[in-house]
């Protein structure tokens, strides 16, 4: 069952199977009701399951998640979304303090099965606080889980999976992917949640990215493959908590190089953690020191230059070359 | 064990139906020095001399098995509260936050839940919890450091602790919407839901948010605010110059102020709240006017932001003591009764304070359990190195005695 | 350039000075869809037909010059916004919050402050920032993408536009502290701060918080909310049950609501609460009920989820044709006036457009400059790469061109 | 003029001394007024300065920061504390959308003065939500800088630094350590707020800790040279953001070896980045991967078992034979 879509709506198919697959799914959030939410996510879930399903919230992402704990502790699985990146920190403290931690304080008696979606990342020519990449604070929050979709098939599985789970889950979406359009097949989703996915098999360097930067990741080792014949083995992580990353490792003995790749700023990033780990697993097999391209550690540039902030093909494409240079 | 617990107080607000004559408000309550607007109206049906008033509104008929029952809770939990706070100081517990001089407040809105209902806490309802039939331990395992509260929370109907303050009425505001939702609101077996704070709180976003939610979702919720009149050491006027009761009313619900030690008004009060609320007329907010009469924990010092004169007004409003002289006066009970009471709750403290102390510590690997429902295989591989370096460092370690005859 | 700004309109809500008979409150506001619990008292001074009404506690003085100048204003603010939402259209600009049908609420407010007064705004007070002087280009670099809104926030006695729903509000709140700290209020020279924000930014907790500190503290600030009756796609229903300027109360200081569709009733409110403040009275809420006539931004398709008769309906009651009205029917100015006006703001406009098109885009290396006022060196290093890399990129470019001709 | 005091006196005489220079400093907090704090660091401070200058605020956090921000908008150089690190999340917008941010957005013309005080860490037998150590969050946000002490010398030191600083500062505070002595010399400080500080000169292995565990890792390498005559070389890190790494780089071409130790969880803490930078810039020097000594991704435990949650010197020792097992 193929269908080809974009991502945003294989999300708002995800969610809609979702829903018909379990009544106690609950969607929540600010203008998901009527407008379907700014990006359209939600569009026609209200008219189909009724407001008491799909309920605007107050302006308040404190109150979203807060709300969302309570209705979990009543047996709901609520799918908040907060609107964009930037919007989610008033909502820190529940998250972090809150739905992270309920689970180990009750002994393991109340799981709170809440997934928060949030549009991530830049690219769009918006002004500030609505391109941000907050995902290390949650994977660096224990009792969280992570993830990032890059296509529509896994925007349409990796939803389900995220609603179907009883783990607190933050669902990054990458926004400026939204309208990118890929097949889905809808009969089977063939990854668990958690796997990290080689996507493109080769022998001189490994590229790691997940979310908007994936394509980027793709399009440099098409571009490697024809500029030079470098052919860039490229990984998908899918979960940036926790990480999964046997396949990386094994990669990484295989070529000896890697080059990660992520729009947050580079300074107590995840590529930190990830360069650690391969640093000690793949100690004797790594030809150059790991490369992360990555934004940089500066607030989120004015629309004008954020091309200049993220990270892009010519960018990784260098940093495989530095690679060669040890 | 602990499971001596009173039978429900289950006197229903009979709600004006035994309309007493309104009498003029008693002097109970003297201008209280934590408030900057004088605002002298608030439910009262038990004055500090034990003289038992009525009210136009909130008018009560209790038995006298009812009477005992919430004299007895009071007795009981404040006893159980004074031997963890000596445990605490005999090192025992980490730290302990007492209830002392809240008991009405907490018992009298304890025994107004209805079975169904389910209660949000914060981290000094040890008075509820005895109401909602939890072993009094449970709590004592949080402040031991032994568990973070063990207790079941779906089965007591009645959540966790919550130390961050004012994050549980939002979970509370979501728990009542669910009930709505559930369509378990509407008649006498519908479901309410009751969430304590304290003055501080209220000057979190937290908890005007969940007024806000509360409001808008016309939710089966009763905010039960308890004024003790101070967030550790700042007086409430830092938090509100308004009283709080009134805030609720800028949100579109009914707030009232009950006089917190007096188990009858805020009884009455939570009862009619709860009622409402379980009958779809939405939330309320209950300030209950009450005094922290010891420190704010164990760690706390008092006597570094108040003075005697303020305490010693307050012991005069005591709960428990105007609770002892109605029934004295009522003749409702004999000494005897007082005396079984005080050795029936010695008992009771006698227990705790055994099985306190053989409360075992939890395992340290067992900080790896629980973190998810489906686990986490990065999860499990800390854990194994975990576990591996114990292992290495028992085995060296019992080499070491061995050579050392050290006790490690 | 957009120098000819109006001189401040100089008048004194003389406070009851004037005191007219007090009339019926007027038609003017029909029963709104945006509001639960109809309440049909608040401040209007200019019927939506022209008609100008005395109130009993907000009476004004205008001069005809003054009458003149507001008028200015609206016509003025009206048509620049326009043409930002024109230019965005046309892809210059990357969005645009218009503030259509809201000129008469930020006009009327922004004219009541005085020159030392400090304002706290969202992200739509085009209007306000007007009244202050400001080159209207300003905040349309933040939306084209070029900065994040560039004027001096210190001289402009205007701070930054704010993004992030509320979070000004605590900002506001802090200076006015400050003012107090400084011993800046209790005389005609006392400084005041307006904090603005909207009826969806009353649901989040730091408005809240505001209040909170506003009451605590004693504050010399006025919240003003404009409730334009959206949050985006979201009646103020879903923010709040009762009116929001209700909610003042509950917190301990006044709150009133006005036509914020009346530039003159919005004048005289917001005169009063600032002198009121910078006389040491406190804080005070403002609810300006007025409405978003436009899309929330040009992002926004507004008829996805309100009816076409409720933006007609309130297209009778806009801000600028009742000013009109007046005008006419009292004959304050003739019909040239309106012409030579409508030219002056076209001319401005056109300004506007040649010089936003004109505006440069940033280096992009200026990302590393502004972050920390002491720098660091780490960051330094980050740059220093960044400009390597450039220049080897460019210097490869410069040959990649060289050789195939492109153009990069 | 070298005085002898605990970690808490130093806080406090650092604070008076900064009111005292300054007129526009001011405290601001729970409980800091009357009681002088919790822990007391703001002890008589109210009595001596006023209520003007040392202000009990209402209870919430997000109010605390966000009225700080805008006192430091008018001219004023408040420090706040919050009261345990648990509580610093209800604010955590504030810091990072506004406070960190507010001078690149004004693009270099408004500077914010704020000093966030958070005393940190575990071991002091409190419940849940007192023991966090939530460094990475704010180390990961662009705009912020980031210090702990280690010494009553640096407490002394380094708070009014921060203080005179213009750059918004999250002060972390050794909560465990409040108690414990040391000297002061009050007539100089030394060192800069952001600089590294090498604090035992070894050979054969380098050990980097910040704030609480910076007595640890003393006392590991005074134990190692007893033990078995390894001599580690500890840096105090003094600053985790920015990173003042080179004394690191330095060391570690010399050691070949590197342990880093901090009580925050693994995934995403300040320890993968600082792993991440030395296997590059070392990459030639290190004789074995760079070994992480920290807390686990688990919610903070009980207190009866924090003990065994902390790094301590056991576990430091054991990474330093591991780091000689490759
Ligand atoms: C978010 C947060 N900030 C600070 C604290 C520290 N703290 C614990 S109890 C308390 C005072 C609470 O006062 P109140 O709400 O009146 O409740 P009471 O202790 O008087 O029952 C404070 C500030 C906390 N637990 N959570
Ligand atoms: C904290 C936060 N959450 C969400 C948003 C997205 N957002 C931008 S404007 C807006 C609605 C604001 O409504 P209101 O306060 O009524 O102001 P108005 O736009 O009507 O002037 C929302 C939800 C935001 N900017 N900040
Ligand atoms: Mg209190
Ligand atoms: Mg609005």
């Amino acid at each position: 069952m193929a269908e080809t879509m974009t991502i945003g709506k294989a999300l708002n198919s995800g969610l809609r199977r979702a829903m018909e697959d379990d009544s106690k799914v609950l969607l929540m959030g600010e203008d998901i009701g009527k407008l379907g939410g700014v990006f359209r996510i939600t569009d026609a879930l209200q008219k189909d399951f009724g407001e008491d399903r799909v309920i605007d919230t107050p302006l308040a992402e404190s109150g979203i998640v807060g709300t969302a704990i309570g209705l979990a502790l009543r047996g709901y699985r609520p799918v908040c979304e907060i609107q964009f990146d930037g919007f989610v920190f008033p909502a820190f403290d529940q998250i972090v303090t809150q739905l992270a931690k309920m689970f180990a304080r009750s002994g393991g008696r109340v799981a709170l099965p809440v997934v928060i979606r949030i549009p991530f990342g830049g690219g769009i020519g918006a002004v500030e606080h609505h391109s941000e990449s907050p995902e290390a604070y949650f994977a660096h929050t224990p009792g969280l889980k992570v993830v990032s979709c890059a296509t529509p098939h896994d925007a349409y599985w990796m939803i389900q999976q995220a609603v179907a789970s009883d783990d607190p889950i933050i669902f990054m979406e990458p926004k400026r992917r939204y309208w990118e359009k890929g097949e889905v097949d809808t009969s089977r989703s063939l990854l668990p949640l958690h796997a990290s996915h080689l996507l493109r098999e080769g022998t001189d360097c490994t590229v790691v990215a997940y979310g908007p930067m994936v394509r980027v990741a793709v399009d440099a080792a098409t571009a490697a493959a024809e500029d030079n014949g470098r052919q860039l083995e490229v990984i998908d992580l899918r979960s940036v908590s926790p990480l999964d990353l046997k396949p990386v490792y094994e990669s990484v003995r295989k070529t000896g190089r890697l080059v990660i790749v992520h729009e947050a700023p580079l300074t107590g990033s995840i590529s930190g953690e990830i360069a650690s780990k391969v640093a000690g697993e793949c100690f004797y097999s790594l030809e150059a020191p790991v490369m992360r391209v990555t934004g940089f550690d500066v607030p989120y540039p004015p629309a004008r230059i954020e091309e200049e902030y993220l990270p892009d093909l010519d960018r990784v494409l260098d940093a495989v070359d530095r690679t060669f240079t040890f | 064990m602990a499971k001596a617990n009173a039978a429900r107080a289950g006197s229903r607000a009979s709600s004006g139906a035994k309309r007493a004559p309104t009498r003029a408000k008693s002097g109970g309550r003297s201008a209280a020095k934590g408030e900057v607007r004088h605002d002298p109206e608030f439910v009262q049906l038990l004055t500090p001399e034990g003289e038992r008033i009525e009210h136009p509104e909130y008018s009560v008929d209790f038995t006298d098995e009812e009477y005992r029952g919430l004299y007895r809770d009071l007795v009981i939990v404040r006893r159980l509260d004074a031997e963890a706070t000596a445990l605490q100081r005999q090192g025992e517990l980490g730290i302990w936050a007492s209830l002392l001089g809240q008991e009405a407040a907490q018992i009298g809105s304890g025994r107004a839940l209805a079975t169904q209902d389910m209660v949000f806490p914060t981290y000094r309802e040890h008075g509820v919890l005895w109401c909602r039939g939890i072993d009094p331990i449970m709590p004592l395992g949080l402040f031991r450091g032994v568990d973070f509260g063990g207790w079941d929370s779906r089965a007591a109907k009645m959540q966790m602790y919550t130390v961050v303050i004012g994050a549980q009425t939002l979970h509370a505001t979501g728990y009542a919407m669910g009930i709505a939702k559930d369509g378990k609101v509407g008649g006498d077996d519908g479901e309410a839901v009751i969430a304590y704070f304290g003055d501080g709180a209220t000057s979190e976003g937290d908890v005007n948010e969940s007024f806000v939610w509360a409001s808008v979702f016309n939710t089966p919720i009763v905010f039960f605010c308890q004024n003790n009149q101070y967030a550790i050491s700042e007086p409430v006027e830092r938090q509100a110059r308004a009283p709080i009761y009134r805030r609720a009313n800028g949100y579109g619900f009914p707030g009232l102020r009950v006089d917190g030690n007096d188990v009858l008004a805020s009884y009455a009060v939570t009862r009619r709240a709860l009622d409402a609320a379980r009958h779809g007329e939405g939330p309320s907010l209950i300030e209950a006017y009450t005094y922290r009469m010891g420190a704010h924990t164990t760690s706390d010092d008092p006597t570094r932001y108040r003075i005697a004169s303020e305490v010693e007004a307050w012991q005069q409003k005591d709960p428990i003591l105007r609770m002892r002289r109605f029934l004295e006066q009522q003749k409702i009970v004999d000494s005897a009764y007082f005396e079984g009471l005080e050795s029936e709750a010695d008992e009771l403290a006698v227990d705790l304070r055994a099985r306190v102390l053989a409360l075992p510590d939890p395992a340290p690997a067992s900080m790896f359990d629980n973190v998810y429902p489906h686990g986490s295989a990065a999860l499990a591989e800390q854990r194994e190195q975990f576990a591996a370096y114990h292992a290495g460092f028992e085995a060296s370690t019992v080499e070491a005695s061995t050579v050392e005859g050290g006790d490690h």
